[in-house]
This record gives structure tokens, C-alpha cells and sequence, in this order.
């Protein structure tokens, strides 16, 4: 069984200045009951890794609203408005990179990889600054890995031993995210007694707490 | 009936598939694409973040969404995967063909989309890694903007990938990339070879120009 | 619903020089039935591509005996003399690569990646020949993609549209496999009517053929 | 009752293992190791081949097997996976401890376990990506072989890995691989620690050296 972690808990991990990497895709799959703590508990200077910048109200869209967010590495930030506002007055770094190539860099970080070379880029301003290498004739770009200090889980079903299987397409970046962060927090979507060994998606081990219900 | 501009260019990329194809569908125009299908036609359809068979939309209570993040349906068959088999299938050239829009296609087959620097930053989403990696690139979009040609014969906005794009279809024209070059291939019955030349920067090579197919004057 | 390859079919598939991976973890997950077609096809000059050499009677070591194979891709021989007899006569060759390795390199082909930078192998006689590079002040080597014209999938448990799930451990290299192969055939290893859309492994587009049943 | 010498290994290791750790273990002595941990200690163990929550071994009809290739179970909240999920939990550090045998042991950490060129060429398996990426690495293996020190000033065969070993574990000692070299822990009782010098080339710092844990002379 999982250290089952309450709300309260949950905000005493949480510090000024930490990575954290929060799942979901237009925040279907985003752990938004996690997100709220962390824009009740005032922390800030958070750099921010998802697949997007969510909406104004909804996924980490809210974190950035509430001027928590230092740094968003993502794929597309387009659905919310605020991430431009921020990012013109210079009050939010943006690092915008492709989704495939994040997807990769986010589990060449759990999985103890220096990087990965991807076609993808090349020949764009997202190669600049970064290593190109040329491999059987063709050009690639040198990926290097994300790794964070949290990773908030979302559109989990949860088992009674922390093994986790998703939910549709709110699996997205959640497994690769469990496998990338230092602290893994899950915000259970579904519970269900035992998961088949054959369908978990997430192995128990790498799972640290499972928040509580409401 | 008269069909509007979009209408057009997806019941044209309608016809480029086939059975068997794994089709990826990008936002605006080419989510119309499907309308034009015939049912029979066995296209399955990959959503980037994370289904394989995608099916309608649909007003029930669902957690499954579209790469537009509206909710959607799987078809008998489909599969859910995560962000990471979702790109290495897209990557790893597993999927036929993909259709998107674009800003600008130059006569290389280089394509922007994604930033108008200084105006709109939406991001690259999977963009970059679709022109990439499809074993076929179809470009969905308006011949022009405010009158402005979009096919040029360099790119000015910064690129979402060079030299990758194969069919450029618009509602005037269809136009195919070839390594010496854009070629004309299709045209609509509303306008003239002359039309299209006067409304694109970019050369086209003009040789056996037909009607473009299922559209009627 | 998938192409049902007969057993003739398969035979005309096969052509001599090709390179074919084989799924399986010491014969466990490896489809035996059609290896033995392939020794009985009696085409040769192969290049595998397997976790380890099988055993003399079991898995790919039944194409090793048969001398059908050129050369070897694999990260581990022990368990199949025959294999050290003929990398000492000079009649096979072995390319030996650390499992984990051998993963990725299969992953990279698959996934359209140019390699990976792993840490494993660095200051070891793996390296020789290897690329190293430096990332964040740590050594990596690149370990390049691994493409077959071929693969043969095990283990799998095969629905009416082609979709794969695994059985057990038979799991193992096959799905990585199905990924990185030209022509992907299955021999199942039980049928599903359907496999529910969150339990699949291997989508149905990755598969070419299924071999019918006995 | 006497203890074997692997016995010895494999009995003073399993006190190394805490609850919540996942642990793999090598093939021979290793494999041991769980013979002698208390039932109610929350240790799970990991199988390179696709397994979290590797079992006691079988006899029952099943295609679950282990690292060996023996037939085996898997504990309640287990699961399966391929072996790019497995590698990358090795590889990325989720492993806890990595528990394998040795050839030979160096006064760094250095190890070699995979090759006599020449002579026998197994082949590296999964142990280079363990020794590397496993948080702690215990060797498990006899001191001598044919008489001859395993724990040598440097390895002479090719290396597993350079400098990752963390405890050597040998049926006359327990030894610790620090930044300034090789502290002799712990010697078993039936065994001074003049005799573990004497069998050991590599140079051992001796300080507060105690008599095994859990044995008896």
C-alpha cells in the first residue's frame, strides 16, 4: 500500500523554485486537484514542464495565472492567453520544443539517458544552441534529458498497491512523467482493488504518494 | 451547393487516402477531411496525444479528447497509448500520411506554421515531429492570405521543418513537390492555370494540368 | 483484421541475407514455429537480431545449429554452445551488446531516432568504435538504431484486428520489435476476441501478418 | 549445521536488503539471497526480463520465468513489462540494489564478470546496465578462485563497468568500496583478518573491523 497523502502533507513537499513536471494534454489528464494546492500554497518561482500551457482555468493554465511559474517548458502554449501576456512583459520564461522531442527528453531522464538524437528540428531555430550529429548520412539534434523534483500524476487509476493504469487519452505524459521525478505524487482519477499484472502501465515502485480522496 | 474554400480542400485530401492508410489529421481544415470519406474506406485515424482509431466527436461524457482537445470517440479496434509510442510511431515514419496547415510552403517543400514572430507564439505542438516523420505530407490550406500568396518561393517565417511537405492542396489548385520543383497537377473548374500562376510566388512547372478531381464549376 | 499468412506464404517471404529480429529472453516469448519454418525454408546468411543465442533445440538457437546464420546481434551466447564453436571457427560472427543497450538501439529504429547516449559500456571494450560524447559532465556513448527487414513476434495474444497484447514474460523484446521491422509477423500465442483499447500493446497498423493456427 | 561458503554470501547479504527495496538479483549466489530474509520484510524484487515482483521458483505450468530462464511466480501487486521498461528502471536509477557475482574486483570499484577471452564468452546480459545504473551494487562471490585472490589492486579481465561496485560480500569478509579505497568491514569468524590480507591482493584499509554479521564460528 502507498502512503496515502493529504493535502496538508502534500503542501509541506512543496518549496519556492522546484521542478516540477505535471501531466496532461490541454489538461485532460492533469491532476487539477494537486494544481489547486499548489496555487493555495503560494509557493513560486516553479519552472513548470507539460505538454502545454493549458487553459486560464484549467491544468497548470492555473499556476500561470497565479504568477507561480518562472520557466514553462512546453510544446504549444496557444490555449492560454496569459502565457503570452506573461512572457512579453518578461515576467515568465517560455522554452518551447517540439512534443515528440519533450515526450523523449522527459524519459531519457527517467530512464538514466544522456540524450537522444531526433531528426526532428533540424534546420529550424530549434536547433539553436544545440548539438548536431551526423549518424549513418543524416543530421540529428542532440536532445538532452529533463529530470524534476516532482511530478503531480493525473488521469490515474490507482490499485491498492500504487500500481497505476490511465484512463483514455489521459495517459499521455503521465507514465513517462512517473519515471522522471525525484518525488511522484498521484491524483487517483478511478481506484480498482488489483490491476491485472498484464495492464499496469506504471509499476508500483515508482509511485511515492497517492492523495487522498475529498 | 456551393462549397466554401475549406470544403474544398478537404474533400480534395479526401481522395490521397486509401485503405490501410494510418492517417494523422492536424487542427483546422483537415479535421473536415473525415467528412468526405466514404464509410466503407478502412482509414484509421492516429490523434498525437494518444489514440490509435480515432472516431467522431461526440457530445456524451468522455475523457477521451482530440489533439484539439474537444471529445471524441475510438472506433472498434483502437487503441490508447502514451505521448511516447504516440511520437516514435510518428517519428518512426509508421504513419502514411499526415495532413496539416501551414503558413507558408516554398518550392522546396519547406513549410512554416507554428510562430509569426513577434505576433502569435502558439508553439509547435506536434508539428515538427509529424512533417518529419510521415511517410507523406499533405498541406492543407487557403492559397492565400488577405490576397498574399502563401506558396513562396522561400519561406520568410521560421521554418517548422524544411524540404519535408509532398502535396500542397488549396482551394485553387493542387500542387505536388518534386525534386525539381512545384508541380501543377490539379486545378479548379472556378479558376485558370493563369489564376493560380498570378496567385503563387513560388515557380510552378506547368505540364498535363487536369480539373481537380470531384469538384464540379 | 489482419492478413492470415499460411505457412507457404511466409516461405515466400524469406530470401537469404536478410536480417530478422526474433523476440524472446532465452526462447521464452520466441515464436517457435516460425523459426522453424525458417529452418526447414533453408535460406542462410542471416543477420539476427535476439537477447541471447537460445538454446540448441529452442528459440533462434535451432537457426544457429542449421548454420543459417551469418552474423549475431545479441547480448548474451552462454547458453548455446554451438554458438562459441562457431565464432571460433570463424563461421558466425557475434556482435555482443549490453542488454539495455540492445533495447534502445531496437527503440531508436523504430522510433525514427538517430541513437541514444546511454552510460553503460563507457570504459569498457563496448566503447571500442563507439562514439563518446560529454553531456552535463558526464560520458555517454551513442549507441546507434538497430532496423530489420523482419521481425518475428511471440508470446502474443492476438485479437480480430491484429492488436497484441503478451503473455507473461513472453513480453520481453517483442513489442520493441514490432516497432522496428519491415515486415512484422506474429505467430500467436493464444487469440482474444478484442482487446480493450487500454489493455493493447502493439496497435494493429504495426502488424503485417498473422500465422494461422496449427 | 555448517553454512557453504555461498551460503555464508548469500545469508549476510540478504541483511543488507530493507523494506521497500527493489532489488535484483543476479543468477547463482544471488539467487540465494531471499532464502534467508524474514517473510513479513517488504523487499520486491525485480527480474531483468520483464518482471516486478519476481516469486519463489515453480513447478507448475507457466511462461512467467526468471532471469534464468526458470519458472517462477510473481508476488500480489506485481506486474509485467517489456524490457525497454526494465532497462530503463535499471538504467535510471529506480533499482535499489543490484546483487551479482564477480570474476574479479578491483581496489575501484571495478568489476569483470562477463568475459575470459580466450576461454568462455557468455556475454554481458543485463550486467553492465545494472552495475551502472542500480543505486547500490553488491558483489556476491567467493574470495579466491583456485586459491587465487578475486579482489585484485587493478582487474585484469575486461571490465563489466569501471568503479561502480559499492560492497563486496565474500564468505570471509565484508568490504567496503570508498572514495579512498577498500575498507575491510566485517570478517567471518572461522577466519582472521590476517588470513582475509593474505587472501585478498588489493590493498585493505583496516579499521574497526567486527566479525560477520549474523554468523557463527
Amino acid at each position: 500500500m502507498k502512503k496515502i497523502i493529504t493535502k496538508e502533507h502534500f503542501m509541506e513537499l512543496l518549496k519556492d523554485g522546484m521542478t516540477i513536471m505535471v501531466g496532461g494534454f490541454l489538461a485532460n489528464g492533469s491532476p487539477e486537484r494537486l494544481i489547486d494546492i499548489i496555487v493555495e500554497s503560494e509557493i513560486k518561482d516553479l519552472t513548470i514542464i507539460c505538454n502545454d500551457g493549458g487553459f486560464e482555468d484549467r491544468g497548470v493554465g492555473k499556476l500561470i495565472v497565479s504568477r507561480q511559474v518562472r520557466k514553462l517548458i512546453a510544446s504549444h502554449i496557444g490555449t492560454n492567453p496569459t502565457v503570452g501576456t506573461l512572457m512579453q512583459e518578461g515576467e515568465m520564461e517560455v522554452e518551447l520544443v517540439p512534443q515528440g522531442s519533450l515526450a523523449e527528453k522527459i524519459r531519457a531522464g527517467g530512464a538514466g539517458l544522456g540524450g537522444i538524437l531526433t531528426p526532428t528540428g533540424i534546420e529550424t531555430i530549434v536547433e539553436e544552441g544545440k548539438t548536431i550529429l551526423e549518424v549513418q548520412g543524416v543530421k540529428y539534434l542532440l536532445e538532452e534529458p529533463l529530470y524534476a523534483d516532482m511530478a503531480l500524476i493525473g488521469g490515474a487509476i490507482v490499485d491498492k498497491y500504487g500500481n497505476l493504469r490511465y484512463h483514455q487519452t489521459m495517459r499521455n505524459f503521465n507514465p513517462l512523467m512517473a519515471m522522471a521525478s525525484e518525488i511522484v505524487v498521484v491524483e487517483p482519477f478511478r481506484r480498482e482493488a488489483v490491476i491485472d499484472p498484464e495492464y499496469v502501465v506504471t509499476p508500483h515502485p515508482l509511485v511515492d504518494y497517492v492523495l487522498e480522496d475529498e | 451547393m456551393i462549397m466554401e474554400d475549406k470544403q474544398i480542400i478537404a474533400k480534395r485530401i479526401a481522395m490521397e487516402l486509401h485503405d490501410g492508410d494510418l492517417v494523422n489529421l492536424g487542427i483546422g481544415i483537415p479535421t473536415l477531411v473525415p467528412d468526405y470519406l466514404d464509410p466503407k474506406q478502412k482509414i484509421l485515424f492516429q490523434s498525437e496525444n494518444g489514440v490509435i482509431g480515432l472516431g467522431p466527436l461526440t457530445d456524451e461524457e468522455t475523457w477521451l479528447v482530440n489533439a484539439g482537445g474537444n471529445k471524441a470517440t475510438i472506433v472498434p479496434g483502437g487503441s490508447y497509448i502514451d505521448s511516447l509510442l504516440s511520437f516514435s510511431l510518428i517519428r518512426g515514419g509508421h504513419i502514411d500520411v499526415t495532413v496539416l496547415g501551414a503558413l507558408e510552403v516554398d518550392s522546396q517543400g519547406s513549410l512554416a506554421s507554428w510562430i509569426v514572430p513577434g505576433k502569435k507564439v502558439p508553439g509547435m505542438g506536434g508539428a515538427m515531429d509529424l512533417v518529419v516523420g510521415a511517410k507523406k505530407v499533405i498541406i492543407a490550406m487557403t492559397h492565400t492570405n488577405k490576397g498574399r500568396p502563401k506558396i513562396l518561393k522561400h519561406c520568410t517565417l521560421p521554418l517548422t521543418a524544411a524540404r519535408q511537405a509532398n502535396l500542397i492542396v488549396t482551394e485553387m489548385a493542387v500542387i505536388a513537390v518534386e525534386a525539381d520543383g512545384l508541380h501543377l497537377l490539379e486545378v479548379h473548374p472556378d479558376y485558370s492555370i493563369e489564376d493560380v500562376l498570378n496567385m503563387t510566388d513560388a515557380e510552378l512547372i506547368v505540364k498535363d494540368v487536369i480539373p481537380m478531381k470531384g469538384m464540379k464549376s
